[in-house]
């Protein structure tokens, strides 16, 4: 079990903040083909991954990233602090 | 060196002068503030979404490295998530240093960093609904100085 | 824009409460704020002379000369002169900006020609009597940035 | 007659901060020359020019500079504000 969490339009067009999603992906990205599989929101929030960023951890990650031993799952757009 | 995020309303100048009286052997002192615009009265406000959690420590790494890169006396950070109104500050850096070439530079690698490296999302607010701000490519080209 | 030049002792946080309530528009304030360092407890105090006259006009050049180069919604330069004692500010710079690459680069850039083309001179007043600080190669160096 | 100011450490070391000079010199260096013959403490104050700066009617310039016109000269060391 993964806590996966959503932020600001991806949240949105998911239309949760943060879910349990029980997987076997290997990586970041077996885990977004997983996600958009399984409904249109899904599909649509994962659309274009160029236009996100995932942290593991809370740590910036890459999509081609390996998922053991990681427990929280962030997924998001480019930030836009300061 | 202080960390704070906080929906509460904060006064630059009242930071400011705090964080002045507290550096000792500082020659210089630099700030930055951030204020909502009110884009020619189209904004209604501004909300912001933060990460909590990676937030404080994506920005605690931030100002490791700038100690670690420039010689400070002390470093500030305070940005604030929610509800924001036009004109309202949404977050500020100080900076205190000997001399003002590292004051200068670490407040504007902090900025550079925080605009694109701490998960803040902010979405503007107005009379036609809320729009979430698009990273710039500038912003992003910005880190590459560092 | 304001310029002050001035024997007396003024609070920046206070003038960059004021300067920013001041701002319309502005999405960036950045300040600089020049302290007398105690130089390790050896320093008593600082005396800064300057040419009434050539002051206020080559201070108001250099706030022109940035209006022109960067979009800027205000600046404030402060500056003092006569004995001022540790800890104490000796002068002030702000910018406003839409844009904080125009707050941050005015910033410096006034800062830059104010230790080098202003007319003030320090002397620092410590145990072993008065000292007039001398240039810096680095900051005429600097000038050369812009 | 011309108004020649003085700052800093050329103010000490001449002893005053402005005099009124009777000068028909064409140049600041011309300038320089008359003070420098006047006494010690001239001599001693302009004994090395690339340590001084000059500025005519409140203005920086250069030691080659005319005077005509000129009603204020000031002499100074290199600047040190901010």
């Amino acid at each position: 079990m993964i806590d996966v969490l959503y932020f600001a339009w991806v949240r949105e067009r998911i239309g949760l903040p943060r879910e349990k999603v029980e997987t076997g992906a290997a990586t970041v990205a077996d885990l977004i083909d997983e996600l958009r599989g399984r409904e249109d929101r899904y599909a649509a929030a994962f659309a274009d991954i160029s236009a996100l960023r995932v942290a593991l951890d809370q740590e910036l990650s890459s999509f081609d990233a390996p998922l053991s031993g990681v427990r929280e799952v962030a997924f998001f757009p480019p930030m836009t602090g300061g | 060196m202080r960390v704070a995020v906080q929906p509460a309303l904060f006064d630059p100048g009242a930071e400011l002068t705090a964080f002045t009286a507290g550096v000792r052997g500082a020659g210089a002192v630099v700030s930055f503030t951030g204020l909502v615009r009110d884009e020619g009265g189209s904004l209604s406000g501004m909300e912001i979404e933060h990460y909590p959690g990676m937030t404080e420590k994506a920005i605690a790494g931030m100002v490791e490295e700038a100690v670690a890169r420039w010689t400070l006396s002390d470093a500030l950070v305070i940005h604030r998530y929610g509800p924001l109104k036009p004109g309202e500050a949404i977050m500020m850096v100080a900076t205190a240093a000997p001399h003002r070439g590292d004051a200068f530079a670490a407040a504007e690698f902090l900025m550079d960093y925080l605009k694109s490296r701490a998960p803040f999302w902010k979405k503007e607010t107005g009379a036609g609904g809320g729009a979430w701000v698009a990273a710039k490519d500038a912003d992003e080209e910005a880190l590459k100085r560092w």
